[in-house]
């Protein structure tokens, strides 16, 4: 919006000081949550990472509307900032990269960033891109079956919509105004591939065809994305069915700790958008209007940084599952 | 009690849990005013209306995985397949969603969902109207696959499937719709969904087998008792996956002789891990080599009659099978 | 286009009289070889019908644009008008229907609807909805790699497109501008399933989302088709890329010979729509433009007429196949 | 000559293929600038273009269908599904289309394509990252399932599938890319497709095993022979499917006893089907059970460490299945 405001944008949108800070502070906490997994890769102690850096601002603005516990969510391997603002803690992403017991996505089952938690309705996910798509329309046809306000938010990279199931969802979602978002983070890659060779013509206006808005937002920007996402869980939730919002944006790391990205990407152009780094340009804004100093911004660090080193302590000294467990849990209701 | 065909025992089972169960629905393709292309859901659209017996798109990952969504979010879905010639496009959502929500949530999130598709040679389906698929999916731990050949184990496991917290593929020969009849229980009962059936007692030799084959083996039977005074076992694994060994050990440790028939194509059928649980589990009993019986290893039945029959495993096969086996 | 014009339709298309008659015949031995199908159905002597009446239009329309032998087609079971257009015969049609050794689509392996003969580049088809996608836009690309100008003419019905196969092909053709046409008949019904219950939005309108043109025509309008298709093939061969056509149009006929369509349809709707039946309102257009009378329309339907039953006939006294060799050709160069 | 590893071998392979036919092309995922995610075709868009090594979107249906359209329009596709563990997307086209173009078209269309797909269990990977698939796929007439083991046969055989007019599903155990090395011909050659190999003599157990098992039973092997005095003879399928059955018979009626190893869960394996064949054809031979070992019948392996050990076969438990099956 190029035009004149009267007011500035977080208070068009209805959001007060705190309000905002407490997205930088889901931000941050996506952001060193995501550093010091690196750092228990790199000594060796977790076998995988695939990491969010870059993604914050689209992860946070649009989880933000959940109403944790109630609406369901079938995120993707990066959605670590999602999961964070519903109520997954650093605690649970350690005991995940690490593979311990408690690790509440799989016990020490699954790769790091397939998330699962019953409780908040965080739905288990999985490798292969894109099935959570159709489990999401289905999860959303229930909500809807019952009369229930609830709204599914799913999403994935811009890859994940090159396959059957995003389409067949789509479909799915506007034939029967389903209450279910779908938040495409576009970073550009897709490992190494170029969105040009992944995607033809646009991922937001092919929600026309589908009969429901498509909109385009700067991934990069927590407020564009609060406000896209806001409009869409509103829609959702009057029963007024589904929205597709494409999160342009880029992924400021290799794909993941097995990757090397300088196979295929220029460094330039990596720090060209290093530039454009979701943190901080919202902590630019927030100085800007006088919500947060310096000071704050370094307190605020300095506690989530606590906050994760505890963290990680506690998951490196968690216990792995027994071995003998991995027979046990094959079908529900008694092996 | 009333004298029901394998298709109205489906459909009263399905029709009976949507009554008692209001999370119980139907989603799949022609299930609504259609009632099915072979008319399993008939009437259910009319009775439960048009959300509860859901017309999809035409998109059988979309059925599964829409299916997998409701399932954790309340409801039962019962997903049909209009063929199981069209299942491979919902391959994905079964073995690698569906199968393992359960496992690799540690036990956080359960599948309760059952997808049926009618499976088997008819005469004129072809290649693609014809195929038996339960190869496909028999190793995949976390998915059930069961196939029963008789009316009311057919209405009772369907019901225990629906009741059942896992995924379940549930086949039906689409040959035996019309052509099964049997005396079938009206209230609610159900049948287990993880045990074999020993449909008739013998000494001599063991045949295990399902869907039509079932059906010839259990007449041809008979007639080796007649005509040539062999005594057959005649074993149903109900579930194909996971498979009750015990039932068919033991059977096998009996007669020492174990014949394994389906419609599928011989190599790498659902007949060698059974015959292999045999060499294995029954060797030090085996009197013969265990001998399989299947379609050739062609793609499936032809078109033209001529063709097709070829084909198929006729009874004159068992028949021939049988014999053989036992004068080993 | 409502606006006033100066010249008569087809010559704006640059079609003369023997080209409409050629249009006509084409749609009238797709009519009657058709019906005749229903007979040998009916007879019992033909296992399985499936039925193109009300899609003529459509199909002649747009394959009068192959060059046969050179273009390939990926068709979809009620394709009969397209196989017919570019050189199958209504003895081939026969032949298969009734699964005899000649039938070039599959010597009697194949149900009928199954067109293949390689020679005619009409590449083998199957049931599985939607799975000719893919594969056409592999075909249309090999064409661009060798920099030929071949064209690839591929479809099916309204609920071919809501499988996953659909779109992954619609976002290749769009991603490498391949040489491919997408001829989407929307004759209102997938067995059952009426179109609003299949299609959220609109199947013209998601070209677009791809970055290539769609266009919805009259589908039982036989130059309307042609028009679109004209475009089509011309783009194609200039190397511009993909092009989505939606013909609108109704399936005249049950869905099959297995089908009961009066479970799920009105019968006046099916009334509706004979009166919109392509043959009779080109007929009306040629009789108007002064191309063809009812007595040469009369002889041209005697001539196919008579093609038709001698094809039946011929097809009827033809030989199975030795069932022996259902074990044979399973593997090629040898088994 | 020249040592290599299997996945030098295979880039070689591939490499010397496109360049002696310029109708062989490369597509999938990441297979261009990044040259694979395993780096199998590492420079080969660089020598071949963007358009012969062409990075596809994220789609294995799209991909194997594109496939199959290109081999009838006189390409020889080469496609990459990044691990085996994404191939169920593109069951369809395989096992529908891909497998039966040349038999339901009655013998007018091949299609000439080779798929690849990196298999088997790697630390971390956990359980879509380390599946063994083959099972799925061998019980479909018309396609050939490869699983060479070791780097000049890969090689061979890949050369070998690109020739071949058939759709060949090809699959690499991941874990011995880098692990496996031996010398390999430079220049051209090929390996048939549908034989099996006698890796090892020996007279008192056959043990039948491919991928990484089948190195542990070589290593086993020696020493059973070194400590135990125990003659263990090895064979690989080489063809899971179709199956070489005569050199499986000839060995396990030369041994009398059979072991058939595999990385996959055991239930509904291709060992199975190793075993049921041996149960047949074999029996009057057999002096003891046909055993068989694989992983338990829980998904696959997990991500943690003790876990995924615990669930993988490992060297000592091919030692003592050999044992135990030599002391029967
Ligand atoms: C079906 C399937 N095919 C391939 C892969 C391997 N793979 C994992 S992530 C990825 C790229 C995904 O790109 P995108 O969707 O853009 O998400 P991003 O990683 O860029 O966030 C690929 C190819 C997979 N996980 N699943
Ligand atoms: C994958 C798949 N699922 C289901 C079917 C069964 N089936 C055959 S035709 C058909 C309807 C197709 O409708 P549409 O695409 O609109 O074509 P139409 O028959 O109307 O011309 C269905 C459901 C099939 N052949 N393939
Ligand atoms: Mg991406
Ligand atoms: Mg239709």
């Amino acid at each position: 919006m190029a035009m004149e405001r009267t007011r500035v944008r977080h208070e068009e949108l209805g959001l007060d000081g705190p309000d905002l800070i407490r997205l930088y502070r889901g931000m941050l906490l996506t952001r060193r949550t995501d550093e010091r997994s690196w750092t228990l890769n790199r000594q060796g102690k977790a076998a995988f990472v695939v990491s969010c850096q870059g993604q914050e601002a689209a992860q946070i603005g649009a989880a933000t509307h959940l109403r944790p516990g109630y609406d369901y969510i079938y995120p993707y391997y990066r959605d670590l900032g999602i999961t964070l603002v519903v109520g997954m803690t650093p605690r649970d992403q350690f005991l995940s990269i690490l593979g311990k017991a408690e690790d509440p996505s799989g016990g020490g089952r699954q790769m790091p960033g397939h998330f699962s938690k019953r409780d908040l309705n965080i739905v288990t996910s999985s490798a292969p891109i894109g099935v959570q798509y159709p489990q999401a329309a289905g999860t959303a046809l229930a909500f809807k079956m019952r009369d229930e306000d609830g709204v599914v938010l799913t999403g994935g990279g811009e890859a994940s919509t090159s396959g059957g199931d995003w389409h067949e969802a789509m479909n799915m979602a506007g034939i029967h105004d389903l209450p279910v978002i779908f938040l495409i983070q576009n970073n550009a890659y897709a490992i190494s591939v170029p969105a040009e060779k992944q995607v033809a013509g646009s991922i937001a206006k092919r929600a026309e065809g589908y009969g429901f808005p498509g909109v385009e937002v700067d991934g990069n920007d927590v407020l564009a994305v609060y406000e896209a996402a806001k409009e869409a869980f509103e829609r959702a939730r009057r029963g007024e069915g589904p929205t597709l919002i494409e999160a342009k944006t880029y992924r400021m790391r290799a794909h993941s700790s097995d990757d090397d990205d300088r196979r295929y990407r220029e460094s330039a152009e990596i720090e060209e958008w290093r530039l454009k780094d979701p943190i901080p340009r919202f902590e630019n804004y927030l100085e800007e209007h006088g919500i947060m100093d310096a000071a704050q911004r370094e307190s605020i660090d300095e506690e989530i940084k606590a906050e994760v080193r505890e963290a990680s302590d506690y998951a490196e000294a968690a216990d792995y599952a027994d071995p003998e467990s991995i027979s046990r849990g094959v079908y529900a209701g008694g092996n | 009690m009333a004298t029901q065909n394998l298709l109205q025992a489906i459909h009263d089972g399905l029709a009976e849990e949507m009554r008692s169960d209001e999370t119980v629905m139907v989603l799949g393709e022609d299930v609504g005013k259609a009632g099915g292309v072979f008319r399993v859901t008939d009437g259910l659209q009319a009775e439960f209306g048009e959300t509860r017996v859901m017309d999809t798109p035409l998109a059988e990952s979309l059925i599964v995985g829409a299916a997998i969504g409701l399932s954790v979010n309340g409801m039962k879905p019962v997903a049909e397949i209009q063929f199981a010639d069209f299942i491979p496009p919902a391959f994905d959502q079964i073995v690698s969603e569906a199968a393992r929500f359960y496992y690799r949530s540690n036990g956080a999130w359960e599948v309760p969902m059952t997808i049926r598709a009618p499976y088997g040679v008819v005469p004129g389906g072809a290649l693609y109207h014809s195929q038996s698929v339960e190869a496909y999916f028999c190793n995949t731990p976390g998915l059930r696959v069961l196939a029963p050949s008789f009316p009311a184990d057919a209405k009772g496991m369907l019901k225990s499937a629906i009741r059942d917290p896992n995924p379940v593929l549930f086949l039906e020969h689409k040959m035996t719709y019309r052509l099964i009849k049997q005396d079938v229980q009206e209230d609610d009962f159900d049948v287990p969904i993880d045990k074999a059936k020993v449909h008739r007692e013998g000494t001599d030799i063991t045949v295990v087998a399902y869907g039509l084959i079932l059906h010839h083996a259990l007449e041809a039977a008979e007639k080796m008792e007649g005509e040539h005074g062999i005594s057959v076992e005649v074993v149903e694994p109900m579930s194909l996956y996971p498979l009750d060994k015990e039932t068919v050990l033991a059977s096998a440790k009996k007669t020492g002789k174990v014949l394994v028939a389906s419609e599928a194509n011989i190599s790498g059928s659902v007949s060698g891990e059974i015959a292999a649980v045999v060499a294995d589990g029954a060797f030090e009993w085996l009197d013969a080599p265990v001998r399989r019986l299947g379609a050739p290893d062609s793609p499936a039945a032809p078109y033209a009659k001529p063709l097709m029959e070829r084909f198929v495993v006729g009874k004159e096969d068992v028949e021939a099978a049988m014999l053989d086996l036992a004068r080993y």
